[in-house]
């Protein structure tokens, strides 16, 4: 006994430091990357599109939770609230679509052709984790029986899911990946809402470059720092040879690890480079560890893009009027007052403010999914996949319809200016046909 | 009987069970049964290596994300069924150059730092592929289903589990178990270390590596945050612990209700399962202590028979019954059996049997041994004695090849053995006691005497080695204890379990490092004559003590140490007469 | 040769966020025995506190820390007696608990990251204060980290002076080598322990705050704070406060010299491949176990 | 007057101790002979609450020591003067001598005396006075014994229990150890002394008891012990 004990002790240490790892290793949210190759998952001599539930019933009738007017949907939703994905996850998936459920009962529900129903989520925490995540979806789909899926956060868990949603015959209208031509042939429902990434590269960043050096703003000194991270590197391998090819001169291209918990090695060998502008492809975490050494520091570039960030509210509720000039994914238009009044909405209901590269996105989706099981007026999935594939929806972001399964309308670079009420908005200023204002460049000094 | 026929057919009867499982059409069944086969086996094949020798390793994201990583790279070159194999290898090559790189650290340190390694191959796999390939992630696109997947996994369980069962009854898993309970007790017993852990971490390593390779098709995508996800490590260790770490059962016995606990606890309860799952955890760490299988203490151990209520030993000092020695040990002439392993030469034929010339050990200044030699011969007793860290010990450790000198030379049946490793010496055929008793107390005497049978290099069968040890307790008197755990005997009795252990490599040299310490004096006259009985038979003894009795009663010659040197030489009337002894060590007029 | 000394120095004042991180956990652990696998969680808390309170009362979060010190030693002092002394009183010994409080700190890192979890979900925290360059040798570095620094000098200064100057800190020391033969002195471990304890608790709760003025961090976060906090405490030798300190300034140069002269993309490999070495090598950490 | 009465400890099912009583009067020394196993050190430690007695009593100068016994307040029983030497033990290895003298005085009943004291133990030990700086982990066994003792000592004991203070030790340190405990008894310090060489001890002793199994069989004084055939037989050896 006592010797047990002894050796517990050293089993229970390594368990507990085991433990810590439980959270520790994962890193960012990853809000991303392309596959490429494409043998199909679903088990020889099962058709590709034929799902059990479809083939046992094609028509199958909603759930009916009572026999009182209110009828219920069931959404089912395995996404990260814990783990390393949780802080993407939390700010976007779970908190646009309660949102979106709120809106949509008190709006009296989804008018199927059989009546009105209301919208229940149930959801599960795949602890950031892909296995959890398989095995949390197949038991929404087998032991909760739900009406419709909502897809998880990440790239990797996304993709993990794709063979389940498509054997099943549910729909993956997802945001939080890339979906490439390949996947939408194997999975003809696997939809992202998010655009791709050679689009935001090319058309986006290498765009915009190209527009302020034609103003002759700035000059041709690009710095390229990046996270290495596959959504990073998705960017990153477009970008440089678009780069190269636009004219540009790339003085800086380094990746630095997912946790880092500085730059300031990093920014200080940049502003010796002198850039005219600094293009970061980076993640949230790091995003936010760029300013301090470039104020501390005084440089001022007079581009400062870093991708996935600052479009985050807590950019500019950390950074407060040092934002301003500062881009990044996304944007919004603000002479779009329904996008307007859906933030609004948003900060009211989570008591915080959404992603404003995502906010509206997620709200659009489920725009999109409503409307598409109102054309089809009951639960048949496939139907309501299809409609999703071709349909044209009318949401907050205008008319809505899919290329190749993936969305392409989006505002790709924003970027924080003064509005007329004196506040900082993150409005978009790329693709310049739609977009809500001009480039501030160069960027406005750091203050105090 | 029959429970134990009960317990031998209760595992194929569930995996074949299990193997059905499939069949109910029930996807999420599948699903669920992927997780636990998946944990399971993890953790099963983290118990058989961390079980026994109490290595906690965090590195099986690393071996994992390897063996997931082998398939992601290389399953449209190379077929599905030669990948399994490829990840075990680099598994367990991997595992290998970790395992001779860190054995040596243990406890917490090798913990946390297995945790360093594995965030280092992260760290640097990451770089590495981003430099190389440009990306970080890898898509693996296959037409493996979940069921293929659900039976490979029960098929890799089936093979760890008997694996681990037949390893429990090898010698490998005694060794493993030795390790655990005493590293150092089982170099002495001949046991080679760190060949047998780095080989059982490359094993286990190996069946994780595959798990990853079984399992990398089910997730379609990869990037080092997935594979190398360090919840793993965490997850099974705690299956692991719970379940009850050291049992056969209990990885299985904590896979099996945990994942299904945490599966319905998070179907309940998405926001706040950490928090329940939290408080679980306490409750459980107060209420179940030694895991799942703490509560049922009779399914202890599968292959060691229940142990018998203790008897209170015989040879117990009590006053009313003053103890008489027992008699079989003294009495067994030399030579007469046959099969005894113990040497039974001529006593003192006068050749050199170790010589230990100019020997010189220091610990960080401080000089322990400085310039000795003696010669002992063959078939005597030798005494050292001398003050508290005169470095009496010490010389012991040198010669039994625990610390390496700084100078000299050691000596055996004419070869030099100075510098080679404490398994090596004793498999020449030098074996030691310890000055504080080191036993196992979980462990029956059997298993204390059988290793040092086998891993002397002198019986080459399990039973062989038996035979030879239940002899040997036999002979000491212990043959009603064969069956005892160790920590059940009293103090004498531990003391001749040692000894047993000692003699069980069939020395040609007994190093006893105060061995009749901490006994009364009837106790000691027992064990005086024990070791008579062994000079009886020709055993050439070396005996540490300061028991001036016995010193003079066993000894032939001896010497005195004082501070790292030798200053009397000679038999014991002689030295203990010299007043430089005296002065140093004993005192005045010895009365003791 | 002046980007040397850059690297140095900023170095130096990263690495002291790493130091104070580590000097809680290896009093916590080296001293009061308890791997308190919490940390992390704790220290969250302590920085959500902090945040909290700027953005809805722009309080100033250095007056969040001398607010959450004392708070926090009374919450580790609180959860001591109730968790780890009752353990320790069912188990009859300090050495035979060791085991089981490491399971039970554990499922209190659940806890405390749980209830966390479910108030505040995943969501980041973030807000910037002190962010005024400071000029030191010729390189300038933000006022918060340089405030960290110091801070670490200081609780290292103070908790190495109490060690080592005071006849308590010796007590305390003693219970460190020998917690079930440190009650034949005379000494009250629980007492004492739990002071300890509850000592590291505020140095963690002051790591808390700080981080929350430069970081951003959510909730699971917390356990990668224990486990770097882990790494630091095993490198300086564990319940050594100057080892922790040294420790971490060499993590932060090492990163920082290696971002500037090989590749940012191996920092992180770097400090693993630094304390794998430092392990493997010098067994007891930097400057051994004992507490000097 | 240190008296212990009746006391029984259990470990688990198994009973160590039976109704065991000694008495020790200021400034006597008593030693307790016994087998490994017998009990002795059990008597020890749950005299001084390291192990929780099922039944007996305490009593230190009329002050009932048992409800601090019960509640394994180790601390608070050495504030009240009863200290313990434990077996191999009874130093803080990583610390150095001085600093082990230090925590002696930790009681504050003993802070007062502190400086006196320290004189005293150095006076019997003079061996530590050259080594206040070494740490005691780097010192010799019996070497060890005396920073023990001399620690004990420091917390300005009236009853001193010690549990085998020579074993592993040298004859001549042996010696030097039990010899220095009448001078310590001189001081008015009783002493409860647990010991395995029974010559050695019964020759610094004025009365002896005998443990077999958790009984005590025999209490005697020293020489009447020393003089006992059944004790000569079982305990001190046949030469």
């Amino acid at each position: 006994m006592r010797v047990s004990r002894r050796h517990f002790l050293v089993t229970a240490a390594a368990f507990g430091a085991s433990a810590l790892l439980a959270a520790c290793g994962g890193g960012e949210a990853t809000p991303t990357p392309a596959p490429q190759a494409t043998p199909t998952t679903a088990p020889a001599g099962q058709q590709p599109a034929a799902s059990p539930t479809q083939g046992a019933a094609p028509a199958a009738s909603p759930t009916v939770v009572s026999t009182q007017p209110t009828k219920t949907l069931r959404f089912g939703c395995a996404v990260s609230l814990s783990g390393p994905l949780a802080a993407g996850a939390d700010v976007t998936i779970v908190a646009s679509y309660k949102l979106w459920q709120r809106d949509v009962n008190e709006a009296g529900g989804f008018q199927l052709s059989d009546g009105r129903y209301m919208i229940d989520i149930i959801w599960a925490d795949d602890q950031s984790n892909p296995e959890e995540c398989i095995r949390q979806t197949q038991r929404l789909i087998t032991q909760e029986k739900v009406d419709f899926l909502i897809p998880p956060y990440s790239t990797g868990i996304n993709h993990a899911v794709a063979p389940i949603y498509h054997q099943n015959g549910y729909p993956q209208a997802a945001v939080a990946t890339w979906v490439t031509a390949e996947d939408a042939q194997r999975f003809p429902y696997f939809f992202s809402f998010l655009g791709n990434p050679d689009v935001y590269a090319v058309d986006g960043i290498v765009g915009l470059l190209k527009y302020l050096n034609e103003q002759g703003k700035i000059g041709k000194r690009i710095a390229m720092p990046y996270v290495d991270a596959e959504f990073a590197l998705d960017f990153v391998k477009p970008l440089r040879p678009a780069l190269k090819d636009a004219g540009f001169d790339v003085v800086y291209d380094q990746g630095y690890p997912q946790d880092v918990s500085d730059l300031q090695s990093v920014v200080t060998e940049i502003m010796r480079l002198e850039p005219d502008a600094v293009v970061g492809i980076t993640y949230p975490n790091d995003t936010m560890l760029y300013v301090p050494p470039m104020k501390v520091l005084g440089f001022n570039p007079p581009v400062l893009f870093l991708a996935n960030g600052p479009n985050y509210y807590f950019f500019y509720g950390t950074y407060g009027d040092d934002a301003e000039g500062v881009m990044g994914l996304g944007g919004i238009d603000v002479r779009n007052q329904q996008i307007v009044d859906l933030y609004k909405r948003f900060a009211e209901f989570n008591g915080q403010e959404a992603d404003r590269w995502g906010g509206h996105v997620y709200y659009m989706v489920g725009q999109v999914i409503q409307q598409a099981f109102e054309r089809v007026g009951k639960v048949d999935r496939k139907a309501i996949g299809e409609e999703i594939k071709n349909g044209t929806f009318d949401t907050v972001m205008g008319p809505v319809k899919l290329t190749n399964n993936v969305f392409l309308g989006h505002w790709l670079i924003g970027q924080w200016q003064r509005q007329p009420d004196g506040k900082l908005e993150y409005v978009a200023i790329m693709p310049r046909d739609r977009a809500a204002a001009e480039p501030l460049v160069p960027k406005p000094n750091w203050k105090s | 009987m029959m429970a134990s026929i009960a317990r031998t057919a209760a595992l194929p009867l569930l995996l074949l069970l299990a193997a059905l499982v499939p069949f109910s059409n029930n996807d999420f069944y599948v699903a669920l049964g992927v997780s636990l086969l998946m944990y399971a086996t993890l953790a099963t094949a983290w118990g058989v290596f961390a079980g026994p020798t109490k290595y906690i390793s965090l590195a099986t994201a690393a071996f994992f994300g390897v063996g997931a990583y082998t398939v992601g790279l290389f399953y449209e070159k190379i077929p599905m069924l030669l990948l399994y194999p490829l990840a075990a290898i680099i598994g367990a090559v991997l595992a290998a150059f970790v395992g001779l790189t860190t054995l040596r650290i243990q406890g917490m340190y090798f913990t946390i730092f297995t945790f360093g390694l594995a965030e280092l191959i992260r760290q640097f796999m990451t770089w590495y592929q981003r430099n190389v390939s440009g990306s970080v992630g890898v898509y693996i696109l296959t037409d493996i289903s979940a069921r293929q997947i659900y039976w490979s996994l029960l098929v890799l369980l089936a093979l760890t589990l008997l694996g681990s069962w037949l390893l429990s009854r090898s010698r490998w898993g005694l060794a493993l178990l030795m390790i655990g309970e005493d590293e150092l007790a089982a170099r002495h017993s001949g046991v080679r270390t760190t060949a047998v852990k780095v080989i059982a971490l490359a094993v286990t390593s190996a069946v994780i590596a595959v798990v990853g390779a079984i399992v990398a098709p089910r997730w379609t995508y990869l990037d080092p945050n997935i594979a190398f996800n360090p919840t793993l490590s965490f997850m099974r260790a705690v299956i692991a612990l719970l379940g009850g770490m050291q049992r056969f059962w209990g990885p299985l016995a904590g896979a099996i209700p945990l994942v299904i606990l945490f599966d319905q606890l998070n179907a309940r309860y998405p926001t706040s399962y950490t928090l329940i799952l939290g408080l679980l955890f306490m409750v459980i760490v107060f209420v179940l202590p030694d895991g799942i299988l703490g509560l049922l203490p009779k399914l202890q151990r599968l292959r060691a028979p229940a142990a018998p209520a203790v008897t209170p030993a015989p040879g117990a000092g009590t006053l009313s019954e003053p103890v008489t020695p027992a008699a079989p040990a003294r009495q067994a002439s030399p030579g007469v059996d046959g099969t005894s392993g113990v040497v039974t030469t001529a006593p003192a034929t006068g050749t050199t049997l170790l010589a230990v010339r100019d020997l010189r050990k220091t610990f960080g200044g401080i000089v322990a041994v400085d310039g000795l030699s003696f010669e002992i011969r063959e078939g005597e007793v030798f005494g050292i004695i001398g003050p508290n860290g005169s470095g009496k010990t010490t010389v012991l450790n040198l010669i039994s090849g625990v610390y390496e000198p700084d100078r000299g030379e050691i000596v055996f049946l004419g070869r030099p053995i100075t510098g080679k490793p404490p398994e090596e010496i004793a498999r020449l055929g030098i074996a030691r006691t310890f000055q504080l008793v080191r036993i196992y107390p979980a462990l029956t005497c059997l298993d204390h005497v059988i290793p040092a049978a086998l891993f002397g290099g002198h019986a080459r069968t399990l039973m062989e080695a038996r035979d030879h040890a239940v002899h040997i307790l036999e002979e000491l008197g212990m043959g009603a204890f064969l069956h005892v755990p160790a920590g059940q005997l009293n103090f004498i009795d531990q003391k001749r379990l040692e000894l047993a252990r000692a003699l069980a490599l069939r020395p040609k040299l007994l190093l006893l490092d105060e061995w009749l310490a901490g006994l009364n004096p009837s106790e000691m006259v027992i064990g005086m004559e024990l070791i008579e009985s062994l000079r009886g038979r020709g055993m050439t003894i070396v005996l540490i003590e300061h028991l001036m009795q016995a010193v003079r009663r066993l000894c032939d010659r001896c010497i005195v140490m004082s501070f790292g040197q030798k200053i009397a030489e000679g038999v014991p009337e002689d030295v203990l007469r010299d007043p430089e002894v005296v002065r140093v060590y004993l005192g005045e007029a010895d009365d003791a | 040769m002046a980007s040397l000394l850059d690297a140095l120095v900023t170095g130096l004042v990263y690495g002291g966020v790493y130091a104070l991180l580590a000097l809680g956990l290896t009093l916590q652990y080296g001293v009061a025995r308890i791997l308190n696998l919490a940390y992390g969680d704790f220290l969250i808390a302590a920085a959500v506190f902090a945040t909290l309170l700027y953005q809805h009362y722009q309080l100033s979060p250095l007056v969040s820390l001398v607010l959450v010190a004392p708070i926090s030693f009374l919450v580790h002092l609180l959860v001591y007696h109730l968790v780890f002394v009752q353990l320790e009183r069912r188990s009859g010994s300090w050495r035979a608990m060791e085991a089981s409080s490491i399971l039970l700190a554990f499922g209190l890192s659940f806890v405390v990251s749980g209830a966390m979890l479910a108030i505040f979900g995943g969501k980041l925290f973030s807000y910037s204060y002190l962010l005024v360059p400071v000029h030191i040798l010729g390189s300038v570095v933000p006022a918060n980290r340089l405030l960290a620094f110091v801070l670490a000098l200081v609780f290292g200064g103070i908790a190495y002076l109490l060690l080592v100057r005071t006849r308590i800190g010796t007590a305390i020391r003693a219970i460190a080598v020998d917690p079930d033969g440190a009650p034949l002195a005379g000494i009250d471990v629980r007492r004492w322990a739990g002071i300890t304890f509850a000592f590291g608790g505020i140095i963690c709760a002051a790591g808390g705050v700080l981080i929350s003025m430069f970081q951003t961090f959510n909730v699971p976060m917390g356990v990668s704070f224990t486990l770097k906090a882990l790494v630091v405490v095993i490198m300086g030798g564990v319940g050594n406060a100057v080892g922790a300190l040294v420790a971490g300034l060499i993590l932060g140069v090492t990163e920082s010299f290696v971002a500037r002269y090989v590749s940012p993309g191996l920092t992180l490999a770097a400090v693993y491949g630094l304390f794998v070495l430092a392990v493997l090598t010098m067994r007891t950490g930097i400057l051994g176990r004992a507490l000097r | 007057m240190l008296e212990i009465r009746e006391l029984t400890v259990h470990y688990g099912l198994h009973e160590a101790l039976h109704e065991v009583s000694i008495a020790v009067a200021p400034g006597e020394i008593v030693v307790v002979l016994g087998a490994n196993g017998a009990g002795k050190s059990t008597l020890l430690k749950a005299t001084m609450g390291m192990v929780r007695p099922t039944r007996g009593h305490v009593t230190l100068d009329g002050l009932d020591l048992t409800s601090l016994i019960r509640r394994r307040l180790t601390h608070q029983i050495v504030e009240q003067g009863l200290v313990l030497v434990p077996e191999r033990g009874g130093t803080f290895t990583d610390l150095t001598v001085q600093e082990n003298l230090t925590l002696g005085a930790f009681p504050r009943r003993a802070r007062a005396r502190e400086a006196e004291l320290r004189a005293f133990a150095l006076e019997l030990f003079p061996r530590l006075k050259e080594r206040l700086h070494q740490r005691v982990g780097t010192m010799s066994g019996g070497e060890q014994r005396m920073v023990a003792v001399a620690r004990a000592l420091l917390s300005a004991p009236r009853f001193l229990l010690l549990d085998e203070p020579t074993l592993g030790l040298a004859p001549v340190l042996a010696k030097q150890l039990l010899r220095v405990l009448p001078q310590i008894a001189a001081e008015g310090i009783g002493i409860l002394l647990v010991e395995q060489n029974a010559q050695l001890s019964l020759s610094v002793a004025q009365r002896g008891a005998v443990l077999s199994n958790g009984h005590l069989v025999h209490a005697a004084s020293a020489a009447e012990l020393r003089d006992d055939p059944a004790v000569r037989a079982a305990y001190l050896g046949s030469e």
